[in-house]
């Protein structure tokens, strides 16, 4: 149903400790944010881009698909970034393109250019950081690191009822739709919009009939107003923190020879 | 009436995470038959249904409706739709608006029909299907008998010409699976053709014409019922067990019990009709 | 108007290279510079702790809303997973903040929206984690913040419920898509004229998606809410 | 064995609506026994069931339990639940959160062990339930048979005396059914109490010690399974057939195929056995 999440399920690194993989990928993000640079955001894509696809085994097609998934956002966005209007005089001299319509100037600086270029860059690192933290760790193993960071009790139980039940309410829409197409539900704008209203308004009211019967059923099972689990066991390994040291040390070295250099 | 009406042709039937669903599924379903399908959760029924309505797409093979390719355009579709009707298993899932006339009304006003013809329709289904005294009612307040009731009456309402049940019996008492009997009864007098999903293996044997064994997405049987029941291994292999009348019937035609020249019973009346009739060997 | 020319020469070199979905507005992971991101964080925080204690109350008068609340961020996460049709024939996801707000309350709706944002991030790997705050703040505070405002200040004003609902919903969503070209704005200025200028090019370009879908999500919410009244 | 584990006087139970689902019960449960509780769907056995397990409080009437009336303190209500759990139908309105392990420890750890005994209580009703293989799995991931007995392991890993179960079959094809039979046998072999209602007359004429049934919220017949199906006036206001290996036992016997001396056979397997067996009279 949801793809990532079955693959932060089954794939080979699901049993290394959630918090090393949360340390490697946060360390990551936040370097990468904070120096901008290029050579260093290139190394971190290759690294993590290589932990997912030969370390977890996340099918290569199903990665190059997911990159593609934010392109009209990161289009549409660096092209707004990248050109510029003015009316009248343009206040700079180093431009790479200009056109000029009526008084209106139209055009790319250099330093725009190379904005949007390091832009490019950092968000493709961030979000392969993004997508080896999702890929490799189930949900519930990052609540678990959630809970241990101390985060209220009565938010995580709110995020582990939503988490749940999301599975749930997504098979009955699906059902529903089904069920509505079979009878002609979707062939029009109009009927589109009256088919999904009442889907959605079924699914709203099962929250209500949901939440009264888990009410029951967890009342019966002792609930005495805090969801109480055991924790998963995962262990803390020498061999991942070596590993984790490692990317993290040649990514700092990699900035202090290279950085700038692009 | 030995038209052909579906023709699968290798059928395969692949889900985006990679599980195969449907492998290589050949049969023709003929005009005006009372079929059951039977099968495990998960063997794939509910998606052999879904491909009959277009609501799937084959990924490899073909279907063929009245000799012709099954079409994917919405024009085609909304013909193909109008010909096959699905009831679902779980009526909570197809009724979801209003009251009882307005859902069943729902698949009437798609199809575009006057207003006039519309109403005629539903009035008419709700006749057939008994639940004219409910039209006025809210659908959650309806017992689940009631909604699989209303939840037919508006596919009834569109007027296809063959009717696809999923489980059309799950979940209810004995006393609303004899209603929901006697409703497949009223639906096939019409001359409609009837394909529907069940595990009440006595129910099948004594209902059908036809029987489909699916299991793990391949075709194991399809034919009559007796010679269903006569084959082990594809008993076994499906997890099906004998319906009780057969079983019955063998063990005291073994017993000489009964006269082995006597045809299989089908029912339980027939099984009971035959011991009272039966006077020794 | 020679202004506006460049504009729809430049919208359709976008709309040539846009594909016909869209995700709703999430800022994406690794667009936002450390020190905005930290800084949107920071603007969410006490909304969201606000938003936490009013829950909390409610919660110890009624042990049923933890539930409830729990199972409709789920359904906030399902609803914005649905595909509408937008106005211009493409399809788009809702953002279901307007239908949200009205269902719940702005305050419930801060946790709740963050928390599905959260799992758009999780399992959609739509918007990002450093970009949580940033789009928590749109999301989750500003767009329900309008959205409640509209829709009071409709019914003050004894406009019609449809009015009132179709109101909400759709300035719930444009404010969202303001506040989310704001934020890039602040963050990505433009070299002649700053902010401003930053912020004309974001909010055009915005325009184009968001503005069909706030009018397609108006639409929607105006007829789910009147199901739901003959519940 | 014979202990009387509750005792139910004049039980009345009215929804805040005005309707009256339970009126004026009174009936024992004895420990140790296997209890099928029959009635048509919106009979009263749920609501039954949330009483016994101190979730809705009778309108008039009480339940004694060990002879001590039932209080609803909060103490009194955990030391209640702990001895009484209960399965309802539909899992997924009873699996909480985590993946399969860390649902079934919800119960054990809501009780205050510690961790030791909650990690071997989990650990052994995985085991008993068979669902040890899928314990890292995530409940989204489970088909509705594992989830039913998921939801089981989270009951039994709370060791209560008595199990009360909702329809434990409804929705499984035969092959699960048949899994979860063999659960409920696994269960009673550690001489717990199990009530269970459901709508398999055939199973319940099999399995159960005695049967309860339940018509509109009253009590129409407590005790042996064989004496209820030869009161036929109980079966045609409660709309029950009779299980067919006990009609068919009828009619041979009335044939005199079978002979009138042997006692009722409770299953097909004793049916087959005395036919098998039978040597004229």
């Amino acid at each position: 149903m949801l793809l990532i999440d079955k693959y932060a399920y089954i794939n080979r690194l699901n049993k290394i400790h959630p918090a090393e993989k949360m340390v490697l990928t946060f360390f990551l993000l936040m370097f990468s944010l904070a120096v901008q640079d290029i050579v260093v955001s290139i190394s971190i894509f290759i690294v993590m881009s290589s932990l997912t696809i030969f370390a977890a085994k996340i099918p290569f097609r199903y990665y190059v698909k997911l990159l593609l998934l934010p392109v009209f956002f990161l289009v549409s966005s660096t092209l707004t970034i990248l050109f510029s209007f003015a009316q009248g005089d343009i206040p700079y001299s180093a431009l790479l393109w200009r056109i000029e319509i009526g008084n209106w100037q139209i055009f790319i600086s250099e330093s725009n250019a190379e904005k949007v270029i390091s832009l490019i860059f950092v968000v493709l690192c961030s979000i392969s950081c993004l997508y080896f933290l999702i890929l490799t760790t189930p949900v519930q193993a990052i609540f678990q690191v959630l809970r241990k960071l101390k985060v209220p009790a009565l938010l995580m139980e709110l995020i582990e009822i939503t988490y749940r039940f999301i599975f749930v309410f997504i098979e009955s829409a699906l059902r529903i739709y089904l069920a509505q197409q079979s009878r002609l539900g979707y062939h029009s704008i109009k009927q589109t919009f009256h088919s999904l209203a009442s889907l959605i308004s079924a699914i709203f009211a099962a929250v209500f009939q949901r939440a009264r019967e888990l009410t029951v059923a967890m009342d019966s099972r002792g609930y005495e107003g805090e969801i109480l689990f055991l924790d998963e066991y995962y262990q803390y390994s020498l061999k991942s923190w070596g590993i984790i040291t490692g990317i993290i040390f040649l990514i700092i070295i990699v900035y202090i020879l290279f950085g700038g250099l692009l | 009436m030995d038209e052909v009406l579906f023709e699968l042709k290798q059928l395969t039937y692949v889900y985006p995470d990679g599980t195969a669903a449907l492998k290589n599924i050949s049969l023709s379903i003929r005009k005006g038959k009372k079929i059951a399908l039977l099968g495990n959760n998960g063997a794939g029924k509910s998606t052999l249904f879904l491909h009959l309505n277009g609501i799937l797409k084959s990924t490899s093979g073909m279907i063929l409706l009245e000799g012709k390719p099954v079409q994917y355009d919405r024009k085609s579709l909304l013909t193909l739709r109008k010909k096959v009707g699905i009831a679902f298993q779980d009526p909570d899932s197809q009724l979801i608006s209003g009251n009882v006339k307005q859902d069943i009304s729902f698949g009437p006003m798609n199809l575009g029909w006057s207003k006039e013809k519309v109403n005629k329709q539903t009035e008419w289904a709700m006749k057939e299907m008994d639940v004219t005294s409910l039209q006025d009612r809210p659908i959650h307040f309806l017992s689940l008998g009631q909604k699989k009731r209303v939840a037919f009456a508006g596919i009834l309402a569109m007027e296809p010409e063959v009717f696809l049940f999923d489980e059309p019996t799950a979940g209810l008492d004995p006393y609303y699976s004899k209603q929901i009997k006697q409703v497949l009864n009223t639906i096939h007098q019409k001359e409609k053709t009837i394909l529907l999903s069940t595990h009440d293996i006595h129910f099948a044997y004594e209902w059908a014409d036809e029987i489909i064994v699916i299991s793990d997405g391949e075709l194991l049987y399809h034919g009559h019922p007796v010679s269903l029941f006569q084959q082990e291994d594809i008993l076994v292999s499906a997890h099906l067990e004998k319906p009780w009348v057969f079983e019955t019937a063998q063990i005291l035609k073994k017993k000489q019990l009964l006269s082995a020249a006597n045809s299989m019973p089908r029912s339980k009346d027939e099984l009971f009709e035959l011991i009272h009739s039966f006077k020794g060997e | 108007m020679k202004y506006f020319n460049f504009k729809i020469i430049y919208f359709v070199l976008l709309l040539m290279i846009v594909p016909t979905t869209s995700f709703a507005m999430h800022i994406m992971e690794g667009f936002l510079p450390l020190e905005w991101a930290i800084f949107w964080w920071g603007m969410t925080l006490p909304f969201l702790i606000l938003g936490f204690r009013s829950i909390r109350k409610t919660i110890k008068e009624n042990p049923e809303a933890k539930m409830i609340l729990g199972l409709s961020g789920a359904f906030a996460f399902v609803l914005s997973a649905l595909k509408i049709p937008s106005v211009t024939g493409s399809c788009s996801h809702p953002t279901g903040t307007g239908l949200g707000t009205i269902l719940f309350g702005p305050f419930a709706m801060t946790i709740v929206g963050t928390i599905v944002l959260l799992f758009q991030a999780l399992l959609l790997a739509h918007g990002g984690l450093t970009t949580l705050g940033a789009n928590s703040f749109s999301m989750a505070v500003v767009g329900p913040v309008l959205a409640y405002l509209v829709y009071k200040g409709a019914g003050k004003l004894n406009w019609s419920y449809s009015a009132a609902v179709f109101l909400a919903a759709f300035i719930g969503d444009l404010g969202t898509y303001l506040m989310t070209s704001v934020q890039l704005a602040l963050a990505f200025p433009s070299e002649a004229g700053g902010f401003f200028a930053s912020f004309t090019k974001f909010a055009g370009i915005f325009a184009f998606t968001q503005l069909p879908l706030a009018v397609s999500e108006g639409l929607l919410t105006v007829i789910v809410m009147n199901f739901l009244k003959k519940y």
